[in-house]
């Protein structure tokens, strides 16, 4: 396993325990944090293959992270916004509870 | 050098799977901020500073903030109080999915033959960075600035919907 | 230096006092007055350079002609004129509008329209002065509609007055009838010819090369072109002077102010037919070399001009309002004057024109002087022993009475009167309307006497007559000034110096002697002393003592009398004729509308509706009960469908976690088999 | 060639407007009139610049712009203005803004109001400066909807009905105009006029028509002549006009007989003489005697109205019918010997000025009976009124200057269209100019009926009481249209310098293929 | 940290040559290590120590302004006070809460002067003297600065109090407001300079015009602006009176410190006359003109000396503006923030802009550039000044 696996394993790892976290838990706050910890994931991987690419392209990787950042920032601020929204009208924020969208 | 990844690694994934598991909401942010601040660790290390101190602003210094928030504001909600052969079928199951997934990854990098180029970082001046955004990038650099401004507004609008708060108020 | 090219300026100066009137507010009355008088009063001085200019050279006629629009490949071009005609008519028209204006000051002066009254006058001289001054028959048609406008302004000018409103209506209406006549004519003559201008250095419409074209037997039967043009362009003329089927509205245009009826009725605008005739004159007259024409246009013209003046006569005598007598006889002098320009001496017809204009005009002013002074009663029969109380009034009066009766020698009615009888003497078509004219002196001279000694002799015979004092000097001197013009005029055109003739035509007419046909005059002479006579006789010996009296003639012959006294009845038969004609042609059309077509298209609507209700039966039955089967099984496979979305974000979320690995797997296989 | 899209603006700029009232909900009462009155006014600047950039010597289109837009239908967006065009884009920018000054006092909506009016401001505008049949056509129909819309809500009693009646009715014709085309379209593949117009000159257009079957050429003919004799309207398909003419609120009464009437005779000179010179040529005998019978009947149908909207309507059927009496009595005469060149120019002219002039006296009469109509509460029969002329001499004034230009005195603009007209048809079909000439005193006739009893004799009915003279406002309205009558009584060479060379060039190509 | 400037003179080089000095004897890799272990120390010797005399000067200072002597019983002019306080708090016994979160209870103060330490790494003190060159130092900067955020809200939260809470609400919100317009204040200072390195930046700003006007920011129309509204927000950020809105005293008894005693609150103390001295080096880094002499002639003071000068010009405005200006309400404070600073900032990144712009610009277009850029910069101030003087009227309390 050279540097470049173990980071993506690093990142595959992180990746999965975001994902259980988004399943596990009820709350919408901890859901969200867990989409923010696999975009991170997701960004690690950017990084790991731009510094060890062997072409080495000039700092895609690195822009692309900077896109994501900002992305996952607007995100967070949505995602939060709305569990503010659906507290104030529904007084929980427990995801299970929220299904006014079913079909 | 592994070393050092090795325990940036360990220290985000160890503080990333308390949050997740962790009872108080409080702490569980407390333990992401820490695991975010891992893995700008981990982009100190790989050569990438911009990035890192970009992470920290932005993770750290705002969506940490607003998750606190978030928390503070939603306090009433009643908790995890889903009866517990609800929650436990629920976490039985995201682990399984978890793993699986999880299983998947591991094995496509094990499997996959990944070459490894130089040991040193490439070269990025944070000058060349912004050349590079304001030139090759600057189209998706204005189409992201539009994109932080409407959810911006959304975010505002939402948050206020109703209770009559200055815009300002919200972080 | 063309005098012609400052032509417009005639016209121009009393248009501007007209719209300087009509955007002065109510209360502006010396200001609108004083434009007035000043305008006219630079009107008449230019006249007079006008006419001294078009008297260097009589043959010449000046025109300065210029282009208006142009159109397609061509243009329309009008243009002014001067010849001694234009000048004296110049002269005249702005003379008579002066004194009238002056006139005016005194007799509309409690009228709280003044200001408005004076820009309707000054608009109508201008309108005037243009039709005389046009060399183009378009531009003289323009102004001669704006006569007719003005005339129907100030006929209407007591608006409030329904009477007064109708006959406006009805003077613009009969008159617009004769112009549509002459506006066909004038299109006619326009596509015959292409130019309307009348003098254009050779392709003039009066000039040989045209009227030349214009002489041919074009239409069916032989006639010339120029005799239909000629006819309608008399139409035109008839409208405006009152010519005999035409001449109703002139009696009722006595509803307007009597400066108006003196002004319009008598002395200028009912002239400006006769003018017509005698501008277009060798147009008119181009047939005459067409021997075989079964019809020449001016014998159309003298016809109608020996009707109209025996016709007006004869209603003149019946009638017992003070201004309609005058209007009758106004109509039978403009008779006399298509009298004469029928029988070919249009010169003649100018002449009675301008001495007719002077004791028309003074006759009206002495008849507005009385009604003025009588606080506006004009029956003759409520009037009578004025004379001693206005004497300056009953002095003038007398000087018109004589002049228009053709009292001998002194008075200028008398040799303008000599020299249309004359001329119809010398007529070879027809004796008929010397026949006509020699009846119509009688008459004249009969009803003016008549009215004469009803209105001034006697004594008073009503409380509005007894009160009657002398008008002021605004009225009284320019009586005074068109006695004097009603007087010394007539010795312009005697035979024995007949400047006038010889300055109108152009040519030197050799002076003759005094009386140039002595039977005629004698007879004439003898008509008068007839007529004189017998008015004195009836009315002059045993004054009417009140006014419910009868006539003396109204109890010998009652039916003639009231027969006359209706207008022979003319305006009924009108009633009959045009105005249920027209009105049966409106109910026609509007029946059609509201039956006719829109019936059809109701029809159309309903046939539409009912195609429409067939087919909404079938589609309710047919059609829909498939689309609903159809639609019903949809329903159903969504709400199945639908069960799947749970709503549960987490639940999504463990689907896709499960169907990547499930996927990978899958590829996996797939890819080591 | 101007860098601007001028005509685009032209005809967008309304619209522009009506978006932006559209879009600004919160917009006072002042605020959208005072929006509307302005983008309405565009109309009137943007024709000032064209006017100094139009080339007056010559008589094709000008300032074309042409951009392809569907390929597969060969559509473009094809704008042009010759004479024709600008005459009627002049007269649309005036007659706007005093239509919709004339509704500023109206009750409702201003916002609604102001919106629709802009919509069919544009839409007529439209309908003038395309040159291509596809979006011809849909300003053609656009300008029926909000009109319907504006008749029917701001309208008298009978407005329900009258609107219903014009809509269906004027769509009916389309829908014949809109066949027509199609059938065109099969069988050229073009839709733009000017390809028709060359089409049409020299007969491949009925060749390729007839190719389709011989009862196509007349067919289609037939369906064009239909859709403009309705809007037009041509005796007898003129019975919505007095109804909807009557029942709509003054403002768009004004439009309607100044602006939308004129869309039918431009159709007339623009496609259906150029595009079927021949059927056209075959039929003017049978349409000269309908277009007298407008001429004629309609004069003395207007006689019998009590209604003074009504009465107004009728006199506008009068007056178009003399424009279609011009254009028949051209084509009838098309195909003879050159001299009649200069009698059709005259013609054609007169027509010209005749849509203008009518345009001008129409809608300041609208304009002057919606004034009696306010003052009288609503009433607006010659019988309820008396001796108005005595309460507001200034309104007696104006309107009767607007009469007499209606019926034609001369000196004022009237004139000099039906005099042309006049001695145009005399030199083509002498009978007919004879006839029409009932027309010319009827309307007279009637004309003067309704002042003498509306504005004469002692004051009667609505006018018994107190009765305002004109406004401030009115006289805004009134006096620039009052003054372009004089002014074009005088002067008729502003208009026809304008449209002259295309005139001259009507003129000499009579020729029949 | 290089091995320092060999061409100065003595005076200049004498850091270097103090550190060289210890180290030389060492062999290379410790060498390094050592040299960075020197810097730390140094840094936080001198910055310990300059807490210290803060926190006497301001007692000084504020008591003069308020016409009273100040701490005058220890030592000399009461010079030896600090170290009374100090004693004082190390010998306070250290209260936990028994409802407190006792591990985040103590992480907060650590945390928090661990962050504001860490901004002292990429200021400049003198010629090539900084602790760690960074190519994005001033990013760095605000990273660590904002971390600082969390740790006070770790300590509301854990005290387990409300007062506390509330407090560390507010100061989240009043710190992420005023974030931002500090930030969009330096961003046209980056624009100039075109780097993020702060040690460049400096030098960028060296050289004068005619000899005697500096090259510094502050010296430009939008320089000025921007060092105003960095001022502003620094205050804020720092908790500075007017803005000492989470601590303020009459409210919310002590804020986040309430539950905080002995040392911890000393660390406090500490951590935030840390923010506010690292605040003051970054806007004299940035503004003006960090260690370069204000006159070419006065070049030969060494460049440690003029930023130390400048500092603590800086920190007794500090203290000068809390002696004289009442505090904000919190609805004031915020809509400060966003109404006023942010687009203030926001039009002087624009002013910032067209001053690059117009670089080449000479002679009377001189004149011009600076007519625009001070139209640019005080247009803005004055309009926004007047939009947002309009809303705040005295609030009308509703259930008082």
């Amino acid at each position: 396993m050279n540097a470049l696996q173990l980071c993506l394993a690093f990142s595959s790892l992180l990746f999965a325990v975001g994902l259980a976290g988004a399943l596990a838990r009820s709350n919408a706050i901890i859901v969200l944090l867990g989409l923010e910890l696999m975009l991170n994931a997701a960004n690690i991987n950017f990084i790991a293959f731009w510094r060890f690419s062997p072409s080495s392209a000039p700092a895609t990787g690195v822009i692309f992270v900077l896109f994501s950042i900002a992305v996952a920032a607007a995100e967070a601020a949505v995602g939060m916004a709305l569990v503010i929204a659906i507290y104030r009208h529904q007084k929980t924020i427990r995801l299970p509870d929220a299904t006014d969208l079913k079909g | 050098m592994s070393a050092a990844l090795a325990i940036v690694a360990l220290a985000t994934l160890g503080s990333a799977a308390a949050a997740m598991l962790g009872r108080s909401l409080l702490r569980s942010i407390f333990m992401l901020a820490v695991s975010w601040a891992g893995v700008a660790a981990f982009y100190m290390w790989a050569g990438a500073q911009f990035v890192a101190f970009a992470q920290v602003l932005i993770y750290l210094g705002a969506i940490s903030m607003v998750a606190l928030f978030a928390v503070l504001l939603t306090r009433q909600s009643r908790d995890e109080a889903s009866p517990p052969p609800a929650a436990l079928r629920r976490a039985i199951l995201a682990v399984v999915a978890a793993a699986g997934v999880a299983a998947v990854l591991l094995w496509a990098v094990a499997h996959s033959p990944l070459a490894v180029s130089g040991s040193l970082a490439p070269a990025t001046s944070v000058r060349q960075l912004g050349f590079d955004l304001m030139g090759r990038h600057a189209a998706a650099l204005l189409v992201v600035g539009v994109l932080l401004t409407i959810a911006l507004l959304g975010a505002v609008v939402l948050a206020a919907d109703g209770a009559q708060e200055r815009p300002g108020d919200e972080p | 230096m063309n005098p012609a090219s400052h032509l417009w300026v005639i016209p121009a100066l009393p248009l501007l006092a007209a719209a300087l009137g009509a955007l002065t507010p109510r209360g502006g009355r010396r200001l609108a007055a004083g434009a007035a008088i000043a305008a006219m009063a630079g009107a008449l001085i230019a006249s007079c350079f006008a006419l001294h200019a078009a008297l260097a050279a009589p043959a010449a006629h000046l025109t300065c002609n210029f282009e208006w629009f142009r159109l397609g490949g061509g243009a329309v071009r009008l243009g002014w004129l001067l010849d001694p005609l234009n000048g004296l008519m110049c002269v005249m028209v702005s003379l008579v509008s002066l004194l009238i204006f002056i006139f005016s000051l005194g007799y509309m002066d409690e009228d709280e329209n003044f200001t408005r009254f004076f820009c309707f006058l000054a608009l109508f001289a201008a309108a005037m002065l243009g039709v005389v001054v046009s060399n183009s028959l378009l531009l003289l048609f323009v102004s001669w509609e704006l006569v007719g406008l003005s005339s129907y302004l100030l006929i209407g000018f007591w608006f409030h007055k329904p009477s007064a409103a109708a006959a406006a209506k009805k003077a613009f209406i009969v008159t617009r009838i004769g112009d549509l006549g002459f506006f066909i004519g004038l299109v006619w003559l326009y596509d015959s010819t292409g130019s309307l201008l009348l003098y254009d250095g050779g392709r003039g419409i009066l000039e040989a090369h045209a009227l030349a074209g214009l002489a041919a037997p074009a239409l069916a039967g032989g006639l010339a072109a120029s005799t239909a043009i000629g006819l309608l362009i008399f139409c035109g003329a008839a409208g405006k002077s009152g010519q005999f089927p035409l001449h109703v509205w002139l009696p009722d245009a006595m509803e307007g102010p009597t400066p108006v009826s003196a002004l319009i009725h008598a002395a200028t605008m009912v002239a400006a037919g006769v003018f017509l005739m005698a501008r277009v004159f060798p147009l008119m007259a181009a047939d005459q070399a067409l021997a075989s024409a079964p019809l020449h246009a001016l014998t159309v013209v003298a016809g109608i001009g020996a009707v109209t003046a025996l016709m007006g006569a004869a209603i003149a005598v019946a009638q017992d309002d003070l201004k309609k007598v005058l209007a009758f006889s106004t109509v039978s002098q403009l008779g006399y004057m298509m009298l004469a320009v029928g029988v070919g001496s249009w010169v003649a017809a100018i002449f009675h024109l301008l001495t007719h204009a002077f004791f028309k005009a003074l006759l009206f002013l002495g008849a507005g002087s009385v009604i003025h002074a009588t606080h506006h009663e004009q029956d003759i029969r409520r009037l009578g022993g004025l004379g001693g109380r206005m004497r300056v009034t009953f002095a003038t009066f007398a000087v018109g009475m004589m002049a228009l009766a053709g009292v001998p020698f002194v008075f200028s009615g008398f040799w303008s009167k000599e020299s249309i009888l004359h001329a119809a003497m010398e007529w070879e078509v027809s004796r008929l309307p010397l026949w006509a004219g020699l009846a119509g002196v009688v008459l004249t001279a009969y009803y003016m006497t008549r009215l004469t000694f009803e209105v001034f002799a006697g004594r008073p015979r009503s409380h509005a007559a007894e009160q009657a004092r002398e008008s002021p000097a605004v009225i009284t001197v320019p009586l005074l000034v068109l006695a004097a013009g009603a007087i010394l005029l007539g010795f312009l055109g005697t035979p024995a110096w007949p400047w006038l003739q010889s300055q109108l035509t152009g040519a030197a007419v050799p002076s003759g002697p005094l009386i140039e046909s002595p039977v005629l005059t004698a007879v004439s002479v003898i008509l008068v002393a007839l007529g004189l006579g017998a008015g004195w006789y009836l009315y002059g010996r045993r004054p009417r003592s009140d006014a419910g009296a009868a006539d003396p003639v109204a109890a010998a012959f009652p039916a003639v009398f009231a027969f006359l006294a209706a207008r022979m009845k003319l305006d009924e038969l009108y009633a009959l004729t045009v105005g249920r004609l027209s009105s049966a042609l409106s109910w026609l059309a509007d029946f059609l509308d509201r039956r006719v077509w829109d019936g059809a298209i109701r029809l159309l609507a309903r046939l539409g509706e009912l195609a429409g209700l067939m087919n909404g039966e079938a589609d309710r039955d047919g059609l829909n009960a498939g689309f609903d089967a159809v639609s019903e099984g949809f329903r159903r496979a969504g709400r199945a469908y639908s069960r799947a979305q749970s709503g549960d974000a987490q639940g999504y979320l463990r689907a896709l976690a499960v169907g990547f690995v499930v996927l990978v797997v899958l590829v996996l296989m797939g890819c080591s088999r | 060639m101007s860098p601007l899209p001028l005509l685009s603006l032209v005809i967008f700029a309304p619209w522009i407007g009506a978006a932006l009232i559209a879009c600004l909900p919160r917009l006072g009462a002042g605020a959208c009139r005072a929006i509307a009155l302005a983008f309405s006014l565009s109309t009137l600047a943007l024709s000032a610049v064209i006017l100094g950039c139009y080339e007056r010597g010559a008589a094709g289109y000008q300032l074309v712009e042409m951009h392809g837009w569907i390929g597969a239908l060969a559509v473009h967006y094809h704008l042009g203005l010759d004479g024709l065009s600008l005459v009627l884009v002049l007269l649309t920018g005036l007659i706007a803004p005093g239509a919709l000054l004339a509704s500023w006092r109206q009750p409702g909506s201003p916002r609604l109001f102001s919106l629709l009016f802009l919509l069919l401001q544009g839409a007529a505008l439209g309908v003038f400066l395309a040159l291509d049949f596809f979006h011809w056509f849909i300003f053609w129909e656009l300008s029926l909807i909000p009109a319907y819309f504006l008749i029917r809500l701001w309208g008298g009693p009978g407005a329900g009905r009258a609107a219903y009646q014009f809509v269906i009715y004027t769509l009916g014709g389309s829908a014949f105009l809109l066949l027509g085309f199609v059938a065109i379209f099969a069988a050229t593949g073009t839709l733009d006029f000017v390809e028709l117009a060359r089409m049409g000159a020299d007969g491949s257009l009925a060749a390729r028509l007839a190719a389709l079957g011989g009862f196509w050429p007349k067919a289609v003919f037939a369906g064009v002549l239909l859709g403009f004799a309705v809007k037009v309207p041509l005796f007898p398909f003129h019975t919505w006009l007095p109804p909807a003419y009557a029942e709509a609120p003054t403002s768009v009464s004004m439009f309607l007989t100044a602006v939308m009437s004129k869309m039918g005779v431009y159709g007339f000179l623009r496609l259906l003489w150029p595009l079927f010179p021949a059927p056209l040529h075959a039929a003017s005998p049978f349409l000269i005697w309908l277009a007298l019978g407008g001429a004629v009947l309609g004069a003395f149908a207007a006689m019998r109205q009590s209604d003074i909207k009504r009465m107004i309507a009728y006199s506008s059927i009068n007056h178009l019918s003399y424009c279609l009496l011009a254009i028949f009595a051209v084509s009838a005469a098309s195909g003879r010997a050159a001299p009649a060149g200069d009698a059709a120019a005259a013609a054609l002219g007169g027509t010209l000025l005749q849509m203008f002039n009518h345009g001008l006296s129409a809608g300041a009469l609208f304009f002057c009976a919606g004034i009696l109509e306010a003052r009288a509460g609503g009433r607006r029969g010659l019988g309820d009124f008396g001796g108005v002329r005595t309460a507001a001499p200034v309104l007696a004034g104006l309107c009767g200057i607007a009469m007499f230009s209606s019926l034609g005195l001369p000196g004022l603009n009237g004139f000099v269209g039906e005099f042309l007209i006049f001695r145009g048809v005399w030199g083509l079909v002498p009978w007919a100019a004879a006839t029409a000439c009932l027309g010319l005193f009827a309307t007279a006739l009637f004309l003067l009926t309704f002042w003498q009893r509306v504005f004469h004799g002692p004051r009667a009915g609505a006018a018994a009481g107190p009765f305002a003279d004109v406004g401030p406002l009115d006289l805004a309205v009134l006096v620039p249209l009052v003054a372009l009558m004089f002014l074009l009584g005088v002067l008729p060479q502003l208009l026809t310098g304008l449209f002259n060379p295309l005139v001259a060039s009507w003129a000499a190509h009579l020729s029949l293929p | 940290m290089s091995a320092g400037p060999t061409d100065a003179h003595l005076l200049e080089r004498a850091p270097f040559l103090l550190r060289d000095w210890l180290t030389h004897a060492l062999p290379e890799p410790l060498r390094w290590f050592a040299n960075t272990l020197i810097a730390i120390a140094a840094i936080l010797a001198i910055f310990g120590t300059l807490f210290a005399l803060l926190t006497l000067v301001e007692r000084k200072v504020l008591g003069r302004v308020q016409n009273r002597p100040g701490p005058n019983r220890t030592g000399w002019f009461g010079i030896l006070q600090p170290v009374a306080d100090g004693i004082k708090m190390l010998t306070k016994e250290d209260i936990v809460p028994r409802a407190a979160d006792p591990l985040l209870h103590f992480l907060a103060p650590v945390a928090l002067l661990g962050f504001s330490v860490l901004t002292f790494a990429v200021i400049p003190y003198g010629r090539d003297l900084v602790a760690v060159r960074l190519d994005a130092g001033v990013l760095y900067f605000f990273a660590a600065g904002s971390a600082t955020e969390l740790s006070i809200f770790m300590a509301g939260w854990s005290s387990n109090n409300k007062y506390a809470l509330v407090a560390a609400m507010r100061a989240l919100a009043q710190l992420i407001s005023y974030e931002l317009p500090l930030l969009l204040s330096a961003v046209p200072v980056v624009l100039a300079a075109g780097t993020l390195s702060a040690p460049d930046i400096v030098e960028s700003q060296g050289g004068f015009t005619w000899g005697f006007v500096p090259h510094w920011h502050v010296f430009t129309p939008w320089g000025a602006a921007a060092f105003l509204v960095f001022f502003i927000s620094a205050l804020s950020e720092s908790n500075r009176s007017p803005f000492d809105l989470p601590e303020a005293e009459s409210e919310l008894i002590a804020g986040h410190l309430t539950e905080y005693s002995g040392f911890k609150y000393a660390l406090f103390f500490m951590a935030e006359y840390f923010g506010m001295c690292s605040l003051c080096g970054m806007a004299v880094t940035l503004f003006l003109g960090g260690w370069q002499a204000p006159l070419a002639a006065l070049e030969f003071i060494p460049s440690y000396a003029w930023f130390a000068l400048k500092l603590c010009a800086l920190l007794l405005v500090f203290i000068w503006i809390r002696a004289t200006l009442p505090r904000l309400r919190m609805d004031q404070l915020t809509r400060f923030a966003w109404k006023f600073l942010v687009p203030l900032a926001l039009v002087n990144l624009a002013a910032s802009a067209f001053w690059s712009l117009s670089f080449g610009w000479a002679g009377p277009m001189q004149a011009l550039r600076w007519a625009i850029g001070i139209a640019l910069a005080v247009g803005p101030f004055v309009l926004l000044g007047r939009r947002l003087g309009a809303g705040i009227g005295p609030r009308t309390y509703r259930y008082a």
